[in-house]
């Protein structure tokens, strides 16, 4: 049985295993680095090392440095969080080999998920739909014409030396094909020294829905329901929600026993996720898995009743999952808004500093899990992920009207956040009718919307500031001196101005 | 007094018309009496109630000629002198005080990732002068004009801050 | 339809609707008394008006003056709270007479309730059982003992002009009880110019259990499952929870249909609480209705998933109950502390002052119902419940466990709270059990258990506590100087002590 | 320095044995070494790691004879001179502090309901001197020592706050 656990990663995911550890009654240990000397994480552990420099390849994803930290405070397992090391396969190989017990799948399933040619494999023969296209690299245009003609005109040509964009090209046609081919062939030749060029279905406007898995070393595997993330920027996502507007039970059964087969196929163990692309004909592709548990767990702990950190450590305790699927049902709506520090007018940039001030909202239904503190800091060294403001409803209009009100609660001064832009989102209607693609922000000039809010906001406060101003300017000339705080002595009469 | 609230460009006029007390007053604001009572004050803070409504509004800038404030979490920025600023802005003889600047400066801290111009090239409005990494992002900076290349003023792999300057362009 | 509502009370629960009133657009007016020109509620309202002196007879229950301000506000409704003018059938009459939607039940209704004689009689009609004895005031000695060996003995002789276990006579036979008739009658007759007395069945282990209810205008009428009231001081809760550990389905069903009768033997309209006491054996007693949203009311909301206060708006609004009593099953399992600024070992004398520092717990499952911040005041004009502590789990462990924690999170500068006896009930074994009885706390020594906890608390802390004491001492001697604040600036290296 | 912890009546010992720096140090408490390194200090809280552990402290009270403070939430007193605590008891040749007072004073503030004693009176420790109601309670305070009543320093109606004078036993 685990009795200690030591936290591979920082801010508020530590903080969130930190929490079910106490509630476990499980000794807790906190890593950190030079930045993070002062961090929340660090303060609610019940132990505490520091581990290296600010630079994450000098602390959190030193592999023996945090090995060699569990082994000297005790602790007997390790959770690594979602991010640094979480799904770093030799990580997990290298606890499993010190004896430390790996909070999430194995070296080798981790391997299996983490190579999109080998996973894609694993599914065909799981009979997981991925999306249409070439099982492989296709080193002939006539291969490529072939995959193109079963699969049905526009595809996208890729070079697997791309990324974030870059070497795609949509084609229409069998001529645009051939002549991208060319192009995108002489291309890579010339930087790469060789081709690699793979072909697959263009899906025009599509949904990102993926369901939340749980497998047991005996192999009982179960989903815990799908999560609607379509709301994204740069392929990240902003806001996520569960149930997704656009599953129905039939759907959730259908879907969900797709995404347990997956699990299967890369014999998965622990909480994971299986990301789907969903067509707006109601078409499911199997993407990838994400092996370990996922930044938007919340959502799916409030409709579900849920402690997923616990279940994570009762799998890796050998402990089968205490229920069965037809036991699990979705209970009411959850939505997170990712409360990140960024400037959402200067394309998403990072804003860092130093929090000056900070109101977390709270309420019935409002959950907040954060590693904010008035005076803390958002460094420039990690992800810009500060807070995540989750709000749950007996439905989904409930839910929204929660989180509309929490974000108008949630002050964060110090730092850019995309509170604002959230607000615009949930009141839009396209929102509420659940009119979600992840080109969702382009597709409805949300950006343009934003602005003539925050124009009304300020224009609606604009007395109020005037009036603050009117006050302050005379309190600068010492006009107006500020009077002494209410005596709460029981014989004192207040005063009444 | 006059203002300009910057984040609408409204002008608007207030003053406070009589003080009934120490903490109580009657104000005008874009001509409507309101009462205006003191719950508490600071240098940096303020609570009170504007007629039968309560506000909280921080000071984060006071200076001269502007004055920023959160006011029940709205962030707002006042010109206090909006008929100097349009003659400043009229005889400088440019379109806008943007244009007229020949910094380019960081919007973000980062660290830098490439640098894609040189000195003396002739680069557009929004070309790429250099990209910068922060918090796992690649983060292209633009051209904030038309002009040549003066000078540059960062190193590929050293860190900038926020408002440094990253080159001139003239 | 309610666009705006006065809220006619102060403290934790106005705040709590004016959080329902702001998820659903709907305007909030608050009132305040010279004690409250700084209070939360005053501060989160739409609009917050002065209704008079401290003293809650010449503000919180002054009727005409709250009319006069909903009206003149606009105000199309009332919320009472709890408390204060909640239950005062006068103050509900008034509210219709002026066309102000009264967010309860009726005054005739609520006379019903509130006068135990006549409620009595109309539960006897509706066959809900009450506790054994007297119909009413028994006159002469020889009705007495027919009444007291038709209930058995023992039996309590008690008189109406009673009240707080005065005037109360614990009788075993019947010598015992033509003693105890003579000099009761005497005493009281001497003291009042009259007799009064009644006899009742002597109830010597009980809990308090109660019946959430709700009953709207079209006559649907539902049970919001029990709740389980018994751990109390002086006859006032201290920790409720739902469900009871006492209470199966059957239960449930069987009590809950007999609350549902009770509701309408008085008409009652609006939510409303159905208390009843239970014996060792079994047996349910009806004691009274409570014509109000009770203190208690979180621990329902989060078995149920249910908002009451919303509830309440809704019936009041002429809208049918939106579910069925089958609809409704219990969740989880949720545990209510009451915060209260009092001082256990002083016989649980109330606390009062400034509330110089406070730390408000958060959490999975966790939610906290509050008007304190750094700086507000408890103010020893009105009752002592500063906070309420509600936890929800997936069963009764798990939320004990994030009740146990969320204790120790919660820190209160200032004044004195039962915090720390909440720890040491809720790790006794008899709480785990389900022991619980209204005389708890005698029954198990919990003051000597808290006594004992203190103390080893206490001594766990003494080597930090000295630790701080010592560097203190140095820091006061000039010997130290506090190092400055980590610089966030991108730039700067971090120093390494 | 030597400390007597009030709350257990232990006594406890404890030493700085090295400044490593400015930020940290080696103490001596029960005779085992601890590492304290400070995070952050000001007069009235210190946060710091002992050993491999945050604590944070707030001091409330320290003054020549006592120090009071919150350990991690757990309030602890000290006794700062405990040897000269207790000449002072023995010399005082009375059982108890409390016993020695001869000024009975009120533990909660609250309007006076009734005084149930008269000046001249005999009461036994345990009776009833007066009730005082606060938060819609009514409270019995209660004398502490047997004796007569010297004087009564409230009226029937009056409020009272904490430790104020109720009445004098003797």
């Amino acid at each position: 049985m685990i009795k200690k656990i030591l936290i591979a990663n920082r801010g508020e995911i530590a903080i969130r295993v930190i929490k079910t550890c106490n509630a476990l009654g499980i000794k807790s240990v906190a890593v950190y680095s030079d930045e993070d000397v002062n961090s929340k994480h660090v303060k609610m552990a019940t132990e505490s090392y520091h581990i290296g420099a600010a630079s994450p390849s000098q602390s959190y994803l030193n592999m023996e440095k945090i090995v060699e930290t569990a082994i000297n405070s005790g602790a007997d397992a390790i959770h690594p969080g979602y991010g640094f090391l979480s799904e770093n396969a030799d990580f997990a190989d290298l606890c499993e080999k010190k004896k430390l017990n790996f909070i999430g799948p194995s070296g080798k399933s981790m391997r299996l998920c983490g190579d999109k040619m080998l996973c894609k494999a694993a599914m065909s023969k799981a009979q997981v739909p991925t999306v249409p296209g070439s099982p492989g690299i296709v080193e002939e245009v006539e291969k490529a014409l072939d995959i193109a003609n079963k699969i049905g005109y526009p595809v996208l040509l890729k070079s697997v030396f791309g990324g974030g964009g870059r070497g795609i090209r949509l084609v229409h046609n069998e001529k645009e094909l051939r002549q991208a081919f060319e192009l995108a062939s002489g291309e890579s030749k010339a930087a790469f020294g060789k081709s690699a060029l793979f072909v697959e279905k263009f899906l025009p406007k599509i949904r990102h829905i993926e369901f939340q898995l749980a497998r047991d070393k005996h192999g009982n595997a179960v989903h815990i329901f799908e999560r609607e993330c379509s709301i994204q920027r740069r392929h990240q996502k902003l806001i996520e929600m569960s149930p997704s507007p656009v599953v129905d039970q039939k759907t959730r059964d259908e879907i969900g026993q797709l995404a347990v087969n997956a699990a299967i196929a890369v014999d998965y163990e622990n909480a994971g996720t299986a990301e789907f692309l969903r067509l707006d004909d109601g078409t499911f592709y199997f993407i990838e898995i994400n092996a370990r548990l996922q930044v938007e767990h919340p959502v799916t702990e409030l409709v579900s009743g849920l402690d997923l950190v616990k279940l994570q450590i009762d799998i890796a305790n050998g402990e089968p999952i205490p229920f069965k699927q037809k036991d699990l049902k979705v209970n009411g709506c959850a939505i997170e808004c990712r409360i990140n520090a960024e400037d959402t007018f200067l394309d998403f940039a990072p804003s860092t500093g130093k929090i000056t001030d900070v109101d977390i909202p709270s309420g019935p239904g409002v959950r907040v899990d954060t590693y904010l503190y008035p005076g803390s800091s958002v460094s420039p060294y990690y992800d810009s992920l500060m807070a995540k403001l989750i709000t749950w409803g007996q439905n989904f209009e409930e839910s929204r009207q929660r989180m509309v009100l929490a974000l108008s609660d949630f002050y964060i001064e110090g730092v850019e956040t995309a509170i604002p832009l959230y607000k615009t989102i949930l009141e839009t209607q396209e929102f509420i009718k659940g009119d979600l693609s992840t080109d969702f922000l382009d597709r409805f000039k949300i950006l343009d919307r934003l602005r003539d809010d925050l124009k009304n906001e300020a224009s609606k406060k604009a007395d109020v500031a005037l009036a603050a101003t009117l006050i302050h300017s005379e309190f600068l000339k010492n006009k107006i001196t500020p009077r002494k705080e209410h005596s709460m002595r029981w014989k004192t009469q207040l005063d009444r101005h | 007094m006059k203002f300009k609230l910057e984040n609408t460009e409204e002008n608007l006029d207030g003053e406070i018309l009589q003080s009934l007390s120490n903490n109580e007053f009657v104000l005008k604001i874009k001509g409507k009496e309101l009462n205006l009572k003191i719950l508490s004050m600071t240098h940096e803070k303020i609570e009170f109630m504007l007629d039968s409504t309560y506000h909280i509004a921080k000071y984060l800038e006071n200076n001269t000629s502007r004055i920023t404030l959160v006011a029940d979490g709205v962030k707002l920025t006042f010109n206090k002198h909006p008929d100097l600023d349009k003659i400043v802005y009229k005889n400088s003889g440019s379109e806008s005080a943007m244009d007229s600047q020949i910094n380019l400066k960081s919007q973000i801290p980062g660290r830098v990732v490439s640098i894609n111009v040189a000195v003396g090239d002739k680069i557009k409005q929004g070309d790429v002068v250099c990209v910068l990494e922060s918090m796992k992002m690649q983060v292209s900076i633009k051209s904030h004009k038309d002009g040549a290349v003066k000078s540059i003023k960062i190193k590929q792999g050293a860190s900038v801050a926020k408002n440094d300057v990253l080159a001139e362009i003239e």
